[in-house]
């Protein structure tokens, strides 16, 4: 069989070209060449896969310019034929690591071959844990030698498309997919020794983490409502009658944006809502019962506020993943923010 | 409170003309076993098997597992407030069969799982493939309503494992453990700088199938109360629980309790094992917030440091125990939970039907829709014409070759809350 | 008379109690039982059962009762973040295993059903 | 604007306005045309409040 052919994707630090003064470096890609940590990468891996070329991009480069670098790098991993990315290990290094979670995501996503990073988990980068593979590592560089041997051994698995087991096994940070797995002590050793740590006031790992959600610092208040543009967004589902979009009524793959240009009310014949998690009689004979486009026109004819923003953006908040909701909130944020929106009233059911 | 069990090794077990334990071997006499059991009216024939570690044999549906002990010396004796008269035991001297265990099954319901393999796959999962097992097949009479059913299998059980675990009355153990709790003041005053620690058992109380009996008394007719371990030890709690057969706590677990096993094993080094508190999951949502309510005092009333709080069953005692959690966490106590998860074959769905962000300390006994293969074995104990139904996987699971394709939760004590097993899942 | 009503598609469940308390009976599947009783936790009634009463899975069992309180008040966020719960645990078991269930096995998940029941009916009672 | 405040407390809301019901946050069919509108405004006009108002961390607007 012949060789996994690997490319290796790192900083300029770690390819001796300089620290935060060099940290602008354009991606650059050096067939043949193993740099820096692929040395050690090359003697894990022995004659089962070699680094066939090493791409370095400066952090801060990769970080302004985000698109361009994928675009640049992608088209240098291309030409390179690989059967695996590998980026990193970054440790602590937060712009480094969002780069390596970013760049292993593009490539997992677009050329749909095997990716894996690692990093130390509060790195900002580890967020990508839940798309791509990211090795534990420790907080410094010092930790190479630990990471090389987690990575390597899970890299040639990936690539041979053999089972992945669990995270707590291959040492990848928890992905969200629970994995079985035996463990060395049965569960109620495990469960007291959790408990005197948590009585010591020591540090414990829960084998199962509660659900978490992000917190944002509120944003300042509106100074001048008269003149604000305000948009509405709703999970309650208002969709133009027919649901056009094909929004589905639990675990929402998308969301919709509508032009109200005119609409000075929601009626049963023109709107009526895509959400299966209530019962919809009353959205559909008012939607205006979840979505105020009514009031608000009232309001704007008032000048009570300044103007009520043209679209609108609804999708239906049942079942559907933290993850999709946060993504499509981040998309249509930046919408709103371009088109000049100063606030957003969100109704949901 | 202070109990001494002495550990009678069984490596072997077979059938003879006398019932007896000699030389590590149960000797069973088939007679004296269909006898005590055919004295319930309700059951119209039952037959007897062997399934020891490593035989091709696979027992199905099965209803309860439990281990032979004999009380040596103290009050009271085995199951009591069932078998035996109720009287505090918990003391004094108790002989265990170890390595020993009667498993009962019976077609109580059409629909039934619980699945132990002997050998293959299926063995790694559930603990009583390590066991010397006599399982009593019980048919009952015609007619024969599901309740009475159920406890008529049940009774069919505790009386065989208690009949064998008088034989071991006279047999000098192999090995003995001590295990004592101490008043609350007197604990105080023997370990005054130890962390005080108690045990909070949830017991499955929702109705025909899903019960557990406390020295007699149906579990979802009780409060919150406190017990301590070592009663457990000879039987005071009693599994009537046939239902999710991955997660629900047989007899053997009670009387095994590992949870209790390991903060003894703690006790008077890093801890002060207070004692347990045994509350139930009933199905009325009200029942659950008074019963939460009272754990959390009693808690609170025992000065605990920390508690662990183990969980039985699917679903719905999901919202028991992060309502346990959270109130026993809001009264100072710090806790750790013991659950299992349902997080769909893929592993990607939602693990509990509930959740609260107090709970930040938890044990998993792994994921029980994990899809698992189970090969043809030799031989089916119990009830095989059925086997397409109580396989556990969909109409059609088992296949042509007499392997069955099915999730972890078919098979008996796999994902176990009381962290009886190694399994974990991340 | 009892503030409470039974929503179920047992009709064990509506032999034995119709007489004695309000039952509304409905011919359709678990999850459609589930479904109704979110409408009605929405209308602000309260949940008095956990939907997921019963370590059968969801898709095992056809039968599902659920008891709510007849009167209404502001909606009860503890019972609906409840019922949302176990909605969401339903779809995770995905597809029903028996679709061809025979009638002893339909009556034997009746009569578990109906024992759940008679618990939440004594506690209900009081 | 939300029926269920401790969801939106968990989800990390900062500004939050209580509403009416789930099928009809900002309605109530019970109530005439005019009578509903005008509960309608009334909750609106909270929600523009709150944004109107500085806030340093999770605030309900009842």
């Amino acid at each position: 069989m012949s060789k996994i052919r690997v490319v290796h994707y790192i900083n300029q630090f770690f390819a001796n070209i300089g620290g935060e003064e060099m940290a602008d470096y354009k991606p650059e890609l050096r067939v043949g060449e193993v740099v820096g940590p692929g040395m050690a990468f090359k003697a894990a891996f022995g004659d089962e896969a070699e680094i066939v070329a090493t791409i370095v991009c400066g952090d801060s480069y990769f970080g302004e310019n985000t698109k361009e670098a994928t675009a640049t790098i992608m088209e240098m991993i291309k030409g390179q034929k690989p059967d695996l990315f590998l980026a990193g290990p970054a440790f602590n290094a937060g712009r480094y690591g969002f780069a390596c979670g970013n760049i292993t995501k593009a490539v997992k996503d677009e050329l749909g071959i095997p990716v894996l990073t690692g990093m130390y988990k509060e790195n900002p980068g580890a967020d990508y844990a839940k798309d791509v593979y990211i090795v534990s590592t420790k907080n410094s560089a010092a930790g190479m030698r630990d990471a090389v041997k987690k990575m390597a051994p899970l890299a040639l698995k990936l690539a041979k498309g053999e089972e992945i087991l669990s995270s707590a096994e291959e040492g990848y940070l928890p992905n969200g997919i629970r994995k079985n797995f035996f463990e060395k002590e049965r569960g109620s050793k495990r469960a007291v020794d959790m408990l005197l740590k948590k009585l010591a006031g020591k540090e414990f790992v829960t084998e199962f983490p509660m659900p978490n959600f992000d917190r944002v610092d509120p944003n300042p208040a509106v100074k001048d409502m008269a003149h604000a543009t305000i948009a509405l967004v709703t999970s309650g589902g208002i969709v133009p009658k027919g649901n056009p979009d094909h929004i589905e009524s639990s675990s929402a793959s998308h969301y919709g944006k509508y032009d109200i240009e005119g609409v000075m009310d929601l009626t049963a014949d023109t709107y009526e809502t895509a959400h299966g998690g209530y019962d919809p009689v009353y959205a559909n004979e008012d939607a205006d019962r979840v979505l105020p486009v009514d009031v608000l026109r009232d309001l704007e004819k008032e000048g009570r506020i300044g103007k009520l923003h043209r679209y609108f953006y609804s999708t239906v908040g049942n079942g559907t993943a933290v993850a999709s909701a946060k993504a499509f909130a981040e998309e249509f944020s930046k919408e709103l923010k371009n088109d000049g929106v100063d606030a957003v009233i969100l109704t949901s059911t | 409170m202070k109990l001494e069990l002495g550990y009678v090794n069984i490596h072997d077990i077979q059938f003879a003309d006398q019932s007896k334990v000699e030389a590590g071997v149960l000797y069973v006499c088939k007679e004296d076993i269909k006898n005590l059991v055919l004295e319930d009216e309700n059951i119209k024939s039952v037959e007897l098997e062997i399934a020891k570690p490593g035989d091709s044999i696979r027992i199905m549906p099965v209803k309860d597992v439990i281990e032979p002990r004999c009380k040596v010396e103290g009050p009271g004796d085995i199951f009591p407030g069932v078998i035996s008269k109720v009287d505090t035991v918990g003391s004094g001297k108790t002989n265990v069969l170890r390595g020993s265990a009667v498993v009962t099954t019976g077609k109580i319901v059409a629909f039934q799982e619980g699945i132990i393999d002997m050998s293959g796959e299926g063995a790694k999962y559930t603990p009583f493939s390590q066991t010397n097992n006599l399982v009593v097949v019980i048919e009952p009479v015609d007619g024969l309503h599901q309740h009475e059913h159920e406890k008529a299998v049940r009774f069919a059980g505790l009386k065989t494992a208690k009949f064998l675990g008088d034989l071991a009355k006279n047999v000098t153990p192999d090995e003995t453990e001590v295990f004592e709790t101490y008043g609350v003041k007197e604990g105080m005053e023997k370990m005054p700088n130890l962390p005080r620690v108690a045990y909070v058992q949830m017991l499955q109380s929702q109705g025909l199938m899903h019960d557990t009996y406390v020295y007699g008394v149906d579990a979802k007719r009780t409060l919150s109360t406190i017990m301590n371990p070592t009663e457990g030890m000879d039987g005071a709690i009693l599994s009537g629980n046939c239902v999710s057969a991955c997660d629900k706590n047989t007899t053997y677990h009670h009387l095994n309790n590992p949870v209790v096993k390991d903060l003894f094993a703690q006790h008077g080094k890093t801890l002060n094992f207070v004692g347990m508190i045994l509350t139930n999951e009933n199905v009325y949502l009200a029942d659950k917030q008074r019963s939460s309510d009272w754990t959390a005092k009693l808690c609170r009333w025992l000065d605990l440091d920390g508690a662990v709080v183990s969980q039985e069953g699917f679903g719905n005692p999901d919202t028991d125990l992060i309502m346990n959690c959270k109130k026993i966490e809001e009264q100072g106590v710090k806790t750790v939970i013991i659950t299992d998860e349902y997080a769909g074959q893929d592993g990607k769905s939602q693990s509990l039907a509930d959740a609260d962000p107090k709970a930040d300390a938890v044990v998993t006994g792994g994921n029980a829709n994990m899809v698992i293969h189970l090969p043809k074995m030799d031989k089916v104990i119990g009830y095989p014409e059925v086997a397409n139904i109580i396989a556990g996987g969909h109409e059609g699971s088992l296949n042509a070759d007499g392997s069955i394709d099915a999730e972890l939760q078919v098979i008996t004590g796999a994902t176990n809350e009381l962290g009886f097993n190694k399994l974990s899942a991340r | 008379m009892a503030d409470f009503f039974i929503i179920t598609n047992n009709e064990m469940v509506r032999d034995k109690y119709a007489s004695q308390v309000t039952v509304e009976f409905h011919p359709v599947k678990y999850t459609e039982i589930m479904r109704m009783a979110r409408d009605y936790i929405h209308a602000g009634h309260k949940l008095l059962t956990h939907p997921l009463a019963g370590s059968i899975k969801p898709n095992e069992t056809p039968y599902k009762t659920i008891f709510l309180t007849k009167s209404k008040k502001t909606m009860d966020s503890e019972s609906l973040r409840i019922i949302e719960e176990c909605i969401i645990a339903c779809k995770k078991f995905g597809k029903e295993r028996f679709p061809n269930m025979p009638e002893n096995m339909r009556q034997d998940f009746r009569t578990i059903d109906c024992s759940l029941c008679d618990n939440a009916m004594a506690s209900a009672m009081q | 604007m939300c029926t269920v405040t401790p969801i939106s407390m968990t989800v990390g809301a900062n500004r939050i306005v209580p509403t009416i019901a789930i099928p009809h946050p900002l309605g109530n069919p019970e109530l005439t045309h005019e009578e509903e509108k005008a509960l309608r405004r009334g909750l609106v006009e909270k929600a523009l409040k709150a944004l109107e108002t500085e806030v340093t961390e999770q605030t309900i607007f009842e």
